[in-house]
């Protein structure tokens, strides 16, 4: 079809590759088991661990948790979508992570966070180059009373004015709040071998702009 | 030269020579009254008419020609075969018949010896105008016949009424030309024609104009043209007698129709308005005898004849066509009783020794016209009439009641 | 049976159901996305929400509650009062609609579910004629997520229909929700694409032109297509089912609603094995052989013919020489027919039923069900009335047999004169039962394609498809399911009822229900059928 | 209802004796007719003469536009075969070899000699792909050649496009959110 479609149908796991989740990560898994009904009701558990573990869930990690849960992989694609917590490809050292609910909106965050993109050069659930920083939106970081809201890792900054982003990124008291790392965790954050990391999503989210 | 004069000189050979000139004059012009009928009907309605086919459309008889004979000739299944291929023949016959009796142009004194050699006339049998009232009471054949072998109900309902009409037409006519008989004596038509020519004669028209008049009325109703075209009534009967018929058997009903128009005009021009004779020219007085002045007394009889076609044409694209019940109406309440009448007053005339006196006649026929003007309005009947007044004569109101 | 009230309105319903699916059955049009009486409840379009009393939690008066509720997911309750005709249902339907038109690409023009597409009904019914969304449309991509399936996300209204079924019926599970909220989409596991035997249900059971079948692609718009109603003739679970034509040919399948036996399904086997139908390569003449000559006779003398060669063999071989092999892919009414017309010729003759053609596993779903518990099951029969005629046969009685009998009978030379009906779709002759027949005097084959046995044939007649047939097949379950005829016979072929009509001797024009009162006479089991109501109409 | 006092009951006129004798009124017919012999003619001499069409909105021979690339504008809705009062339309959609579009016709035929020129077609169009133009003259041999096509009717819009510009040449396809220039599709972000 020349109209364009996206062909969902090929596949983006390679049936040969080797496995990314290692034995300890199935084994943690796999410690849950006993504490749940089904092995499905492990899935958000089982999340968690290989997202500590990898920095993100990529598509052969669903694939091999579906396996390891015997469900469908759909069903771990459309929980991992779900919650904005999962990464599906890897994440930068620091993430940035914008609010975009009604008040910070209301208060000029959709400014900030063209900033935010300018000054980085990467759009939303993007990470630069070099792997120091990722762009995510949130619904709501629950600092309504001060928006614009803008979280870098886990520091919170409120009132940020768009002038402010340079300057705030470059603050080195960022570092101090780094994300929690499991001790399962053995690699890179970015896997630099693989260019076509970049994991496509189907999302097409065209953002609201301005009808002016 | 000397010697074709000579064999023209007996009068069999120069009519065999005649009848053929004429008749193939009389097919071109046949064709070209057709040609003439469309270019009048568009002028009068102010639109060209055809002028596709060579200049000025001159060739477009040529090209109807071609497409009559070019054209599939049906001859559907149900028809009664022998009398649908006899009927068109017939009426092209009857209407060619006419011409072998026409004075074209008197006597001729081929060498110039002056001794008459031959008479300008296929055939003069004496009793000519017998032979016209025979051929033409023939041509309703080719009506009637043609919408008999339709086997086609619209066909023959129509023909049937055609010969209705004919009929009632001729007994008018046959009385005009009584008058006219009585009045010269004479039967042939060259001595009706001379009859009207030389010193004390007049034009038969000046004697009887209402005479011409009806000579006129039952002239369109005998040749089916408008207002008493019953026959053909496409908007009532699809194509009237002619339904089935297609290409060069149609052609030739068409043809017939023209043939029709130009003897009728022919034979009213010699017995009313003096056949190829012009007053005060003198090569058109009988006494001119040379080749020269029988081609201009065929050109004068020719012209007149045109002139009639034009009047059948103009009064075709003027008048619309009466219903049935008024054609029937005028030819036996109207025509029929005028005819009598003046039937009995030129009796009288005769008797009295003068019927060639202009007083006379003319007095009558004036005293005749404002009769019927009388008649016609105050009681309503005569020519016209509305179904609603139909009962207006005293003595039909009683029939009516009954 | 439970008393509820609508809109002031007392009916009766069956207990449990949801208050929606009352409404629908009692005639109310109550409108509905998420709904469908297959799959489970969600209650997420909110587009049937209704008003409903309940008893004041102080005063326990019974009085309107404030809120709405989900039609669909409440079930009725005996003396249980609702209504849908208030201003506030009225108002939730309306912003309902506004919602879900807010996003949506307005492209009907060139959109294959435009014209039964409930988007565009509801719209018309409860929507606003302008939008007052201003901002940029949000547009989803276009997926192309199965060997017959596309899923163009922008006109989804996210009902998760297609994704409940292929939990719950298919129990394939391909389909899945991706995102949240306002960016939520269907979508599959990429690599794993929608393929199941019955995923074509899911471009059905949407209701908006989000989900369609690339067979039908862009093919015909639906207004133009006239519809007569069918069974499937795939297998011998015979699913109602609904023959969609335009211009004598078929379009498509859809399935219509029949419990106990397809209920809301029918799978992509049948849906999509309609093709053979307009093959080119399809018998359309009647064949004789003169000698070596072959020529085609008029169908006017086709019936002297066959009874006079017929009777030639009776007297020269004695009737029991004559065997008629009745086709499983044939009507009951067509086979009723034949057989009556040859055993009134030959009182001895034999009934055979014809091949019946056994393909891998029953296959039952939700995969993975035993066929106790499956919601639908294809059959390994692939043809539609093996039943049918076997009725036919034990009707007759006297000397019968099955296709294997008549196999092993025809070798032995038990036969001379023989009219085999075919009618399927693929190459069904075995070589034994063609080298047999080949010797025998007469031969006249009813086939829908050339086979060995159409070239030793004495006379070849053309067989019809199921879609030109007008009749009754017998399922697997002995149920006598009629069926319309929905095209035309190809040209110069006529309708085999038609022609086994005047052959068995009646005059006038065939039709199914006529022949079935006559059936109805002689055999018990067409009894109730003659005058039984027709098939509930097709639910979404 | 009409009652028997709403009737009213004409009468004919009666006729004057003139009009019961019919011959002055045949003369004056007849010079009606005569004078006409020599008005001037107001025929067109059709084709080496035109008429000046008095109006822009004639609806003569379709057209099917093409959009700025120069591509069918149409996108094989059917919008115009269901409006169709004489069922001359008819068309084969089938997929686009484009990327803004889904649907073209591969086939669209217009049979020019059953139309009745009622205009419904252009009216019915969501693209403006099918115009009526003013072009009259509309001749052929055959009823064959009277079934307009594809690039048939393309060619009459290359004819026409000088004289009478597309309507609305913005419109290029049907898809998306209704203005296909604007539509794009982007894969970026993750699956939020």
């Amino acid at each position: 079809m020349a109209w364009k479609t996206i062909d969902r149908n090929e596949p983006v796991v390679d049936a040969g590759a080797t496995p990314v989740l290692t034995e300890a990560i199935r084994g943690k898994i796999e410690s849950f088991f006993p504490r749940y009904p089904t092995k499905r009701a492990v899935l958000l558990p089982a999340l968690h661990v290989i997202q500590d573990a990898l920095g993100f869930i990529g598509w052969q990690a669903m694939k091999e948790v579906a396996d390891l849960l015997e469900i469908h992989p759909s069903a771990v694609f459309d929980t991992i979508s779900f919650y904005t917590h999962f990464w599906t490809k890897p994440r930068g050292e620091k993430v940035v992570t914008v609010c975009r609910s009604i008040s910070c909106e209301l208060l000029g965050g959709r400014e900030v966070l063209e900033a935010v993109k300018d000054h980085l050069g990467i759009g939303e659930h993007e990470t630069t180059g070099d792997g120091k920083y990722s762009i995510a939106v949130e619904e709501c970081l629950a600092g309504c009373d001060h928006g614009p809201c803008l979280l870098v890792n886990e520091r919170m900054h409120k009132c940020v004015k768009a002038a402010d982003v340079p300057a705030l990124l470059a603050d080195a008291g960022n570092a101090d709040h780094g994300l929690p790392r499991s001790d399962l965790f053995d690699g890179p954050v970015v896997d630099d071998d693989r260019d076509d990391g970049v994991i496509a999503s189907t999302s097409d989210v065209v953002e609201m702009q301005d009808s002016n | 030269m000397d010697w074709l004069i000579e064999q023209l000189k007996d009068q069999l050979v120069f009519s065999v020579v005649l009848s053929l000139v004429v008749f193939a004059a009389i097919m071109t012009a046949v064709a070209y009254c057709i040609y003439f009928e469309r270019k009048i009907s568009a002028w009068m309605q102010d639109r060209v008419g055809p002028n596709r086919v060579g200049p000025l459309g001159l060739l477009q008889p040529m090209a109807d020609g071609a497409k009559f004979l070019l054209k599939e000739d049906i001859i559907p299944a149900f028809v009664d075969k022998p009398l649908f291929v006899l009927a068109p023949a017939f009426a092209l016959i009857m209407g060619l018949a006419g011409f072998a009796i026409l004075p074209w142009g008197g006597m001729v004194d081929l060498d110039g010896d002056g001794v008459v050699d031959v008479m300008c006339q296929v055939a003069d049998p004496g009793v000519g105008l017998l032979y016209l009232l025979a051929v033409g009471g023939m041509a309703v054949y080719g009506v009637v016949v043609g919408g008999w072998a339709n086997n086609n109900k619209f066909a023959f309902l129509a023909a049937m009424r055609a010969t209705a009409q004919m009929l009632s037409y001729e007994i008018p006519m046959a009385l005009v030309i009584l008058l006219v008989v009585m009045t010269t004596g004479q039967l042939g038509l060259d001595d009706i024609a001379r009859s009207q020519m030389g010193e004390g004669n007049l034009w038969h028209v000046c004697h009887h104009p209402v005479a011409f008049f009806i000579m006129l009325v039952t002239l369109f109703a005998e040749t089916n043209r408008t207002p008493f075209d019953m026959a053909e009534a496409e908007q009532e009967l699809i194509g009237g007698y002619h339904t089935e018929y297609s290409a060069l058997k149609f052609g030739l009903f068409f043809l017939g129709e023209y043939a029709h128009m130009i003897i009728g005009s022919g034979f009213v021009i010699v017995l009313f308005l003096g056949g190829w004779h012009l007053p005060w020219v003198s090569f058109l007085q009988p006494e001119a005898t040379s080749v020269w002045a029988m081609l201009a007394k065929m050109s004068v009889f020719a012209t007149k004849i045109a002139a009639f076609l034009f009047l059948f044409m103009w009064v075709r694209w003027t008048l619309p066509r009466f219903r049935f019940d008024q054609l029937m109406r005028l030819s036996w309440k109207g025509l029929l009783p005028v005819c009598l009448m003046l039937f009995a007053y030129v009796t009288v005339l005769l008797y009295l020794g003068r019927q060639t006196d202009l007083m006379w006649t003319l007095g009558g026929n004036g005293v005749l016209i404002l009769l019927v003007l009388i008649v016609a309005g105050t009681m309503g009947v005569p020519v016209s009439g509305r179904q609603g007044n139909l009962s207006t004569l005293p003595w039909e109101g009683a029939v009516r009641a009954r | 049976m439970a008393k509820i009230t609508i809109d002031n309105q007392e009916i009766e319903c069956r207990d449990g159901i949801p208050v929606l699916q009352a409404a629908l059955e009692a005639g109310w049009d109550v409108p509905h996305y998420c709904y469908h009486p297959g799959l489970s409840v969600v209650a997420s379009c909110r587009l049937c929400l209704m008003e409903m009393q309940l008893p004041h939690p102080k005063t326990r008066e019974m009085g309107w509650a404030p809120k709405l509720f989900p039609s669909c997911q409440t079930p009725v309750k005996d003396g249980m009062v609702v209504r849908f005709d208030s201003g506030a249902v009225e108002q939730n339907q309306k912003a309902c609609m506004e919602y879900f038109l807010l996003n949506h690409p307005l492209d009907c023009p060139v959109c294959d579910q435009a014209g039964e597409c409930h988007l565009q009904d509801y719209s018309y019914k409860f929507g606003e004629s302008e939008s007052r969304m201003h901002d940029q449309k949000q547009v989803n991509p276009k997926k192309d997520i199965g060997p017959q399936t596309l899923l163009y996300s922008d006109r989804c209204v996210m009902c998760t229909r297609c994704v409940r079924f292929a939990e719950e019926v298919s129990g394939t599970e391909e389909l899945c929700i991706v995102n949240r909220g306002g960016r939520a989409e269907i979508d599959i596991f990429p690599g794993i694409p929608l393929d199941n035997p019955m995923q074509g249900n899911v471009v059905d059971v949407c209701p908006v032109g989000a989900l369609l079948d690339k067979d039908f692609l862009f093919k015909k718009r639906v207004w133009f297509l006239e519809s007569g109603d069918s069974v499937c003739p795939g297998c011998s679970t015979g699913c109602a089912i609904r023959v969609d034509q335009s211009d004598n040919r078929v379009q498509r399948l859809k399935p219509r609603y029949n419990p106990g036996v397809n209920e809301w399904w029918m799978c992509d086997e049948g849906r999509f094995g309609w093709k053979y139908v307009h093959d080119v390569e399809r018998v359309t003449r009647p064949r004789l052989r003169r000698g070596a000559e072959m020529e085609t006779p008029a169908w006017e003398s086709l019936g002297e013919i066959v009874r006079y060669r017929f009777e030639q063999q009776v007297d020269r071989h004695g009737a029991a020489k004559v065997a008629v092999l009745l086709s499983p892919m044939m009507a009951c009414e067509e086979a009723w027919l034949l057989a009556k017309f040859v055993r009134e010729l030959a009182p001895d003759a034999t009934i055979a039923t014809g091949f019946v053609p056994m393909v891998g596993e029953e296959r039952c779903f939700p995969v993975g069900c035993n066929a106790d518990d499956a919601k639908f099951v294809i059959r390994r029969e692939k043809c539609p009335n093996g039943r049918g005629v076997e009725l036919v046969a034990e009707h007759f009685g006297g000397s019968t047999c099955d296709f294997d009998g008549f196999v092993t009978k025809a070798g032995e030379g038990a036969f001379e004169a023989v009219w085999v009906v075919g009618g399927y779709s693929e190459e069904w002759v075995p070589k034994a039962l063609a080298t047999s027949l080949a010797k025998i005097e007469m031969l006249v084959v009813q086939d829908m394609f050339e086979s060995a046995l159409t070239g030793e044939a004495e006379l070849v007649l053309p067989a019809c498809a199921w879609v030109e047939r007008d009749g009754s097949f017998v399922n697997h379950a002995g149920l006598i399911q009629p069926f319309e005829r929905a095209i035309n016979v190809p040209d110069g072929a006529r309708r085999d009822g038609q022609y086994l009509f005047g052959l068995a001797g009646f005059e006038g024009l065939y039709s199914g229900a006529r022949v079935r009162a006559l059936m109805a006479e002689e055999m018990d089991a067409f009894r109730e059928i003659a005058e039984a109501p027709r098939q509930p109409a097709h639910q979404h | 209802m009409i009652e028997e006092k709403d009737i009213i009951n004409v009468d004919e006129p009666e006729l004057t004796a003139g009009e019961r004798l019919y011959l002055p009124q045949i003369a004056g017919g007849m010079r009606t007719t005569l004078r006409h012999m020599f008005k001037k003619k107001i025929t067109v001499q059709y084709p080496e003469q035109k008429r000046e069409l008095r109006t822009e909105n004639y609806r003569g021979v379709h057209r099917l536009n093409r959009d700025e690339q120069g591509r069918v504008a149409c996108v094989a809705c059917f919008m115009c075969q269901t409006a169709c009062p004489a069922h001359c339309i008819h068309i084969v959609g089938a997929e686009s070899p484009w990327e803004d579009r889904e649907k073209y016709p591969v086939q669209f035929d217009i049979d020019e000699l059953r139309c009745i020129y009622c205009g419904m077609c252009e009216e019915a169009c969501p693209v403006d792909a099918i115009e009526l133009t003013p072009e009259y003259d509309l001749v052929g041999r055959t009823r064959e050649e009277m079934i307009f096509d594809k690039e048939k009717l393309l060619m009459v819009f290359d004819r026409t496009k000088e004289t009478k510009p597309r309507k609305n040449p913005k419109i290029t396809g049907y898809s998306g959110t209704g203005c296909a220039d604007e539509h794009t599709v982007t894969e970026r972000g993750e699956a939020h």
